[in-house]
């Protein structure tokens, strides 16, 4: 489709919706990033984390037909996972080289999915949630919509607030930049990675209930939220606040390579993130606001 | 009165084979500055990782033997447990928080303590320089500013035992001289007993009022100060005096080796 | 060195090689047992052989028995619809083996079938098949989707398996082994085209569905033909993923209001074809979305939401268990699913599915003899199938009629049409225009 | 008369076999392979070959992940390049597979080298995700070059002379040489100084550039050589399968890939890897067989399948956290325990 | 210049010198320029007779290089003459760890050159800088923890391996001959540092003096015109900084090795060093015979303290 053919109300469309979509990526790509900046590590588990979630609301919500209901206990299943994680294998981990953590994470990733297929099945459904458009000039505008604008954007904020201005975001930075120093301390080196890991499940949570109300609770949740891992490494894995650009960047670049790539390559939207991410890890190795490391000896 | 911390028979391995420390027993009287002497690898930083609980962090553990603080026992505790009850411990290498600034590494541990303003106020007056570099990020500071921030952090927790991990490690010989005045003065105006380990024996045992030393893991000469200042062999092997100042170029193949003990 | 430590980090080592040990040692007695039973099939042919007819005597308790593979995925991508399948078939198995499979000849067949969750992995599907083949002997394989049909379809012309299964796809006619008891893909979709301008006329069509995936893409040109036979316009080819975010569906309802189509045809899966049905009512694009037999079904009102009522149909080539009141035949399905304890309401057209595509091959067994099912086991099944007309007395849209060479059994479909109130509604049967046959236009398109 | 061996050249110290046992071992070990066919039945020969197909692309990853420690997550997808190579060569160029399979090698080792471009900058996690990325590129490329999901090989390719691999023992005895070749290249390159150049790399990039290894070489060695492993071992599935799809080649696969090494024994190429299929493929495929029927029929059905993906998750998480040289170092602590039984050291 | 063949400079441990590595050594006449700016020490007749003045071999000229806002080197220059053995000292931090890290080329300093051998190296790859003969020992002890003594040994001797990864794989006549030659090799120089107990336990597991040991030997098995070693005494006891210091001197009485040793330990650098270089926040505060150091006045603000 030619450049010129596209008017006004399609772009703003495209780019109202590929904002919304980054807001979401940007919640899951915070979990992974606290998760880094707790343990330096990547939780590659994150995926199956979102599904459970999903899957709870799903169950939770069908249940007791009420979306608050859904929504807390999502977050705690999130949480609650997040936290176990960080037990029984982060820690025990703790000093062994990335490929250790890698590889167990992935261990539990297969685990969860498992799991996953035990609790949820692979149930396309939809939450129940009275969804109203309001049409805002050329735009539509989705009640849940209105959510993600007005609950994940303070969340983010909140987050990186946390980290930046209180003396608790303080030990946290502290221990995720040398926990045995922190420990000697005194610092309660166990407690904040775990408290690094519960923020992480709560926010990974929320993105993972905002996401499935935005689309549908199924099986295919597990590949946005491996792909929010690239608005991740796009911002970088131990920056906070860059996550929203990583994620608003990464919903543009999807919608727009949908929108006008596709005819060339049909199907590209979903894998643009992965050439975006090459693209950025070749020319920032550490993403837009990652720290680069110092390499000594 | 029995001693404020003491350790006895401690047996001390890293995860999952590795034995560093055989059969360690030391006490640390309340009031005093005692210190451990020994070269690197002689399992002195250990000893204090295993009494401050910090070497769980490195896969490690006492297997044997019990370290007891004020008369409870503290063994394998967590750190901050362990820190709670008044043992901090400074580690090795300045251990700040380099891409924190100062106010935040202050804020940090203030997080754990507990410490109002008027505790880092007070902290603060023992090190002037760090309030002029408040804002500053900490990796920035120099290597006896880090030292300084360091120990004031420690000095946060109010500690009634303070374990420094050489502190003199690296530092320019004017500003070991410094920080060990200060040292000094906390001991005398806080009255913080102290548990130092140092290679640096002439200027450990120049404060010191007890001392041990290690090597390979155990102690082998223990005794007050100013008997080991006078030792022959610690005047060879760690003060350099005596006939080793003959120098290094002297060495030779033939020369026969010489261990302690 | 010493310690307790020491001696603790022994003991799970040890614990772990006992592990290794015992998964390897049960390794080694699966094997020998595995040998042991194919030995044994050898020398007693009374149970499974090619021998048994001419050996035994005709008892009253003689049975037969024959192993028939079951491929299902329960665990991978298409396993929300997978599930209900392979319900409906293990149901099917057991209510026939209860109530017994007699061949024509009057013996009991007992028919083992082997399960196994493939997860819609090929790999995973080819190694099963070996399993089946070479371990079991199975003279069937009930099969589920494209990954596995395709895959295997030129295998088991060579082993002479009888193939049935739920990937309706038109290269599949064509092959000798691989059976189902449905129309093709192609086919359904022209009898749903067919159904449009029946009753709304004429129109101009949009076509979504994933230009990546050949199961969306296969009746795309059967379609375009079709279009063209019955006057219909075809306005575009949209890209609608497989796995289409809200933000895709939107996208792709926009440029098609652009193109203002009165029908929508989506080819892909439930979950998009519903996104782009509810993203259709959000950009106010007013037309017939008509989904494939894997686009729509019973979640279809829920998962659509109410905006988008009344203007979205379904095409199946089985009739709904909710419209299957004063349909006879539906009580056997009925009776199976309450003796495999699945409570009426969970027998879903899915269900359906898995149990008519065992039921086939029931029927087929029936109309065999013993001795050919023992000894030319697939061959005489396939030789039954392309000889006989299979009625199932109305769930599906018409009798069954395999032609040698040509599988499609008839180009019948019904059309399911979710009402303004949130109901569904049988729109009636449907059958593909005379003028065309869209599955030769497929496999000589593709 | 010394009592023992005793080797009186470094040659002889360096050997592969340097001691009876060990040859003993091997020939026992070839025995047992030549002989398999006459012992196994078609099924049992099938989980053989996929065994050995899979053991040479666990190898090449061993390779890039256990000796040179970069990180990879593509290996199913280039594992896909051989098969596509191999399919490509049999029905376009009407090539026979098996002089195809060198060309799958060096297909898939060329994207192997270009795979290798981001580890010259990126470390750890970065790479990884690099790698995710190429896998997750690489399937998409598949999609556009496979539209049907499904290349059939017909078995015509499979015969050259009177060889034809369509035959179960013809194609194990073929994939057994093969595989049994590249374990013994794989063996020498682990002991030889490019080995140790990789274990530096390995170990710190940084300080083994400074002692004298081409970083940048060292590592795109490794990921050709593992590209190399990984498309011969695609070319043999190619030739085993009775066609290619790529949903045979996806992230999971690359994943489960992984598993086999850290679970096997990372760095230990030849005899970690193996192990590492026979306990993740191998053995669970015979378990599965088993192990799931019994548990749908004690009322597990819902469940079964999904046991899988707990148990095999589980083992792998379990196995890293205990045991970071993989199973290959349990079985050698086993082994050192009855060597001193019955004392303790 | 002038080159002479060098013969074996003493008759003990001759065995080490392989006839196939020349060592080229300058003849012992100093040109003018060289004479005017000579900074040899001549504290031993030994090193006199045997090295008299060298001329410089490996040089640097201003070079800067900052991480983040600081300045880790700030215009430093540095000669260092053949067959000397130069101090680096100076308070952590000081940027001496980065100047030698700029020499062995791992980081590129943002200005300045690096001479080896009147060859501009600055833009050189490390592994490239080893082929010429800079070798080099960590702080840390050996990095490869997961090897052998003898694996880390003999991989330093990868910069020279000419056989291809083909013949590496297929153990052809040219890979096992070379391995046979590097094991040889590596024998020789473990045989000199008395780690024959250890040739088969990986590094890692080794005591911290040993693995320093295990570098030395390392960097000695590539037979290096220079070699850089970065506090291969930190933290050791006196007996082991006794056994370092002797493979020092060992190895420039018979190779005539150029080295440059990194040091806190003022003791040590004054008794054996030819000429002590002193930095202090990334520059070269003083340069110049050990003994002068301890009086200047820039060193005793800056190190000793007053």
């Amino acid at each position: 489709m030619a450049l010129e053919a596209v008017d006004v109300e399609t772009w703003s469309n495209l780019i109202f919706q590929g904002v919304l979509l980054g807001i979401l990526y940007s919640l899951i790509a915070m979990g992974y990033n606290l998760v880094y900046r707790a343990n330096k590590s990547i939780n590659f588990a994150v995926p199956q984390v979102v599904l459970l979630a999903a899957y709870t609301a799903l169950i939770t919500a069908t249940a007791t037909g009420r979306l608050e209901v859904a929504l807390a206990s999502a977050i705690i299943v999130s949480v609650a996972v997040s936290m176990a994680i960080e037990r029984g294998v982060a820690r025990p981990l703790l000093g062994r080289p990335p490929i250790a953590l890698i590889g167990a994470t992935l261990g539990v990733f297969y685990a969860l999915k498992g799991v996953v297929l035990v609790v949820g099945g692979s149930e396309v459904a939809v939450l129940p949630l009275d969804i109203d458009y309001y049409r805002l000039g050329a735009l539509t505008v989705a009640t849940n919509d209105l959510i993600s604008l007005l609950g994940a954007i303070p969340v983010l904020a909140g987050v990186v607030l946390l980290h930046r201005k209180t003396s608790f975001g303080a030990a946290m930075r502290a221990v995720a930049e040398d926990a045995e120093g922190a420990a000697a301390y005194g610092l309660p080196v166990r407690r904040l990675m775990l408290a690094g890991w519960a923020l992480a499940g709560l926010v990974g949570g929320l993105g993972s209930i905002l996401l499935a109300v935005k689309t549908q609770v199924s099986p295919d949740l597990e590949y946005y939220a491996i792909r929010a891992l690239a608005a991740s490494l796009i911002a970088g894995l131990d920056s906070l606040g860059g996550v929203l650009l990583g994620g608003i960047v990464l919903g543009l670049a999807e919608q727009l390579a949908s929108k006008f790539l596709d005819p060339y390559l049909p199907g590209i939207g979903s894998d643009i993130a992965f050439l975006l991410l090459l693209l950025i890890l070749f020319v920032k190795p550490y993403g837009f606001f990652g720290s680069e490391r110092i390499e000594r000896v | 009165m029995p001693p404020m911390l003491t350790v006895s028979n401690a047996e001390i391995m890293y995860h999952p084979y590795i034995l560093v420390i055989k059969n360690l027993s030391l006490a640390v009287e309340k009031g005093t500055i005692t210190c451990i002497l020994g070269p690197n690898g002689a399992g002195k930083s250990t000893t204090l990782k295993a009494i401050s609980g910090v070497i769980k962090y490195e896969r490690g553990k006492v297997t044997r033997g019990s370290i007891s603080f004020e008369g409870e026992d503290i063994t394998n505790r967590e750190p901050d447990d362990i820190a709670k009850r008044g043992v901090i411990y400074v580690m090795e290498g300045r251990r700040i928080f380099k891409e924190l600034t100062v106010k935040e590494n202050i804020d940090a541990v203030a997080y754990t303590t507990g410490a109002g303003p008027d505790e880092v106020k007070a902290v603060l007056d023992y090190f002037p320089r760090l309030r002029e570099r408040f804002s500053e990020r900490a990796g920035n500071l120099s290597g006896g500013e880090q030292q300084m921030l360091a120990i004031a952090l420690a000095l946060l927790h109010k500690p009634k035992l303070l374990m420094l991990d050489e502190p003199s490690l690296g530092l320019a010989p004017k500003v070991v001289s410094q920080l060990y005045s200060t040292i000094v003065e906390l001991h005398r105006n806080e009255g913080i007993t102290i548990l130092l380990a140092e290679q640096n024996a002439r200027k450990a045992l120049e404060i010191s009022d007890y001392g041990y030393v290690m090597e390979n893991g155990r102690i082998v000469t223990e005794g007050p100060a100013d008997v080991l200042r006078e030792d022959k062999d610690i005047r060879e092997f760690y003060l350099g005096m005596g006939k080793a100042r003959a120098g290094y170029k002297s060495v030779k193949w033939y020369r026969r080796k010489k261990r302690w003990v | 060195m010493e310690g307790g430590g020491l001696a603790r980090q022994n003991t799970l080592y040890i614990v772990l090689a006992a592990l290794v040990i015992i998964i390897v040692l049960a390794g080694a007695y699966f094997l020998l047992a595995g040998r042991g039973g194919e030995m044994q099939e050898e020398t007693t042919p009374a149970e499974a052989t090619p021998t048994a007819g001419e050996a035994a005597p005709k008892e009253e308790a003689k049975v037969i028995e024959i192993n028939v593979g079951l491929l299902v995925d329960e665990t991978g991508p298409t396993s929300d619809v997978g599930k209900g399948y392979a319900r409906g078939a293990e149901a099917a198995f057991k209510y026939f083996n209860e109530k017994g499979i007699y061949t024509k000849d009057g013996v009991r067949v007992k028919i083992n079938y082997i399960k196994r969750d493939y997860a819609y992995n090929p790999t995973l599907a080819e190694e099963f098949y070996r399993e089946f083949r070479d371990r079991y002997n199975v003279i069937a394989v009930v099969g589920w989707g494209t990954a596995d049909t395709e895959k295997l379809s030129d295998q088991v012309a060579r082993d002479k398996v009888v193939y049935i299964s739920a990937s309706y796809s038109a290269k599949l006619v064509v092959k000798p082994y691989n059976f189902f008891p449905a129309p093709d893909y192609s086919t359904q979709a022209c009898s749903g085209l067919q159904w449009l301008a029946t009753e709304y006329g004429a129109g101009k069509i949009a076509l979504a569905y994933d230009h990546k995936v050949a199961y969306s893409r296969s009746p795309i040109s059967a379609i375009k033909e079709a279009a063209k036979a019955l006057g219909m316009e075809v306005v575009g080819d949209f890209d609608l993923p497989l796995r289409a975010t809200e933000a895709d569906a939107e996208r792709i309802a926009r440029e098609m209001k652009a193109a203002d189509p009165d029908y929508v045809w989506c080819g892909n899966t439930i979950s998009s074809c519903s996104l782009l049905a509810r993203a259709m009512a959000k950009v106010g694009l007013d037309a017939v979305l008509l989904s494939n037999v894997w686009g729509f079904d019973e979640r279809s009102p829920n998962l659509v939401g109410e905006e988008a009522y009344g203007m979205v149909a379904g095409i199946s080539p089985f009739l709904y268990p909710m419209f299957a009141s004063g349909v006879e035949a539906y009580n056997v399905i009925y009776e199976a699913a309450s003796m495999a304890g699945v409570p009426k309401e969970e027998v879903t057209l899915r269900f359906v599915q898995g149990f008519l595509n065992v039921w086939l091959l029931v029927k087929a067994i029936e109309e065999v003899t013993s001795q050919d099912l023992l000894e030319r086991k697939g061959e005489a099944l396939k030789e039954v199938l392309e000889s006989r007309t299979f009625d199932f007395g109305g769930i599906t849209a018409a009798p069954l009629r395999f032609q040698e060479g040509w599988h499609v059994p008839y180009k019948t479909v019904f059309i399911v049409f979710l009402a303004e109130d949130g109901s569904l509604q049988l729109k009636g049967k449907f059958t593909a225009p005379e003028a065309i046959d869209c599955a030769k236009v497929t496999i000589e398109g593709g | 008369m010394p009592a023992g061996v005793f080797k009186e050249t470094y040659e002889g110290d360096m050997a592969f076999i340097r001691y009876p046992i060990h040859k003993a071992a091997l020939v026992l070990a070839v025995i047992a392979g030549l002989s398999a066919p006459l012992l196994l039945d078609t099924y049992y020969l099938n989980l053989a070959i996929t065994a050995l197909i899979f053991w040479v692309a666990v190898i090449g990853l061993n390779i890039t992940v256990g000796l040179a420690g970069q990180i990879s997550l593509a290996q199913a997808a280039l594992m896909g390049v051989g098969a596509y190579t191999v399919a490509f060569a049999a029905l376009k160029l009407g090539v026979n597979v098996v002089l195809a399979l060198p060309l799958a090698g060096i297909t898939a080792m060329i994207i192997g080298l270009v795979l290798s471009l981001p580890s010259f900058k990126l470390k750890e996690y970065y790479l990884a995700m690099a790698s995710l990325a190429a896998q997750l590129l690489l399937e998409y490329a598949f999609s556009r070059i496979d539209p049907d999901q499904y290349t059939p090989i017909p078995p015509e390719a499979k015969r050259l002379a009177s060889i034809d691999l369509n035959e179960p023992e013809a194609l194990y005895y073929f994939t057994f040489i093969v595989a049994a070749l590249m374990a013994l290249a794989a063996g020498n390159i682990a002991r030889s100084s490019y080995g140790r150049a990789m274990k530096a790399v390995r170990d710190n990039d940084v300080a083994a550039s400074i002692v004298g290894v081409n970083v940048p070489l060292t590592k795109a060695i490794a990921f050709g050589i593992g590209g190399f492993y990984a498309g011969i071992a695609g070319g043999l599935y190619a030739i085993y399968s009775v066609g290619i799809g790529w949903e045979a080649f996806t992230l999971v696969n690359s994943i489960e890939l992984l598993g086999m090494v850290l679970i096997g024994g990372p760095g230990r190429v030849v005899w970690g890897s193996l192990l590492g299929v026979l306990v993740l493929r191998t053995g669970w495929t015979l378990l599965e067989s088993n192990l799931v029927p019994i548990l749908a029929a004690m009322g597990f059905s819902a469940f079964a399948s999904a046991i899988k993906y707990i148990v095999l998750g589980t083992l792998i998480t379990v196995v890293i956290i205990l045991e970071p040289e993989g199973l290959i170092a349990v079985l050698r602590r086993v082994k050192e325990y009855f060597r001193l039984w019955p004392y303790s050291y | 210049m002038y080159y002479t063949l060098n013969p074996p400079a003493t008759n003990f441990n001759e065995h080490l010198i392989n006839p196939n590595w020349v060592h080229l050594v300058p003849h012992p006449q100093p040109s003018m320029e060289e004479a005017k700016v000579d900074m040899v020490w001549d504290k031993s007749s030994l090193y006199k007779r045997v090295w008299g003045m060298g001329e410089r071999i490996l040089w640097a000229e201003g070079l800067h290089l900052s991480f983040g806002g600081v300045r880790a080197l700030d215009g430093v220059s540095i000669v260092i003459r053949k067959g000397e053995l130069v101090g680096l000292i100076g308070p952590n931090g000081a940027g001496k760890t980065s100047l030698l890290n700029v020499i062995s080329g791992i980081y590129r300093p943002e200005r300045g050159r690096v001479y080896f051998k009147g060859k501009d190296i600055t833009g050189m790859p490390p592994h490239e800088r080893v082929k010429l003969g800079i070798a080099r020992t960590f702080q840390h002890g050996e990095m490869f923890h997961g090897m052998t003594v003898l694996e880390a040994i003999m991989l330093r001797l990868h910069p020279w391996h000419r056989g291809s990864i083909i013949e590496a794989a297929l153990w052809g006549f040219r890979a096992k001959r070379w391995e046979v030659e590097a094991r040889e090799r590596a024998e020789h120089i473990i045989d000199l540092l008395e780690l024959q107990e250890y040739r088969h336990r990986p590094v890692g597991s080794l005591p911290p003096g040993i693995q320093k040991k295990v570098d030395l030997a390392a960097a000695l098995v590539q037979d290096p015109e220079v070699i850089l070693m970065d506090e291969p005494m930190a933290g050791l006891s006196r007996e082991e900084k006794e056994d370092i210091i002797r493979a020092i001197i060992e190895v420039r009485e018979t190779r005539g090795t150029t080295m440059v040793l990194v040091e806190h330990d003022l003791e040590v650098v004054s008794d054996i060093c030819d000429r002590v270089i002193v930095m202090d926040r990334g520059r070269v505060i003083f340069d110049g015979h050990p003994e002068d150091a301890v009086r200047d006045e820039a060193v005793i603000t800056a190190y000793i303290g007053g």
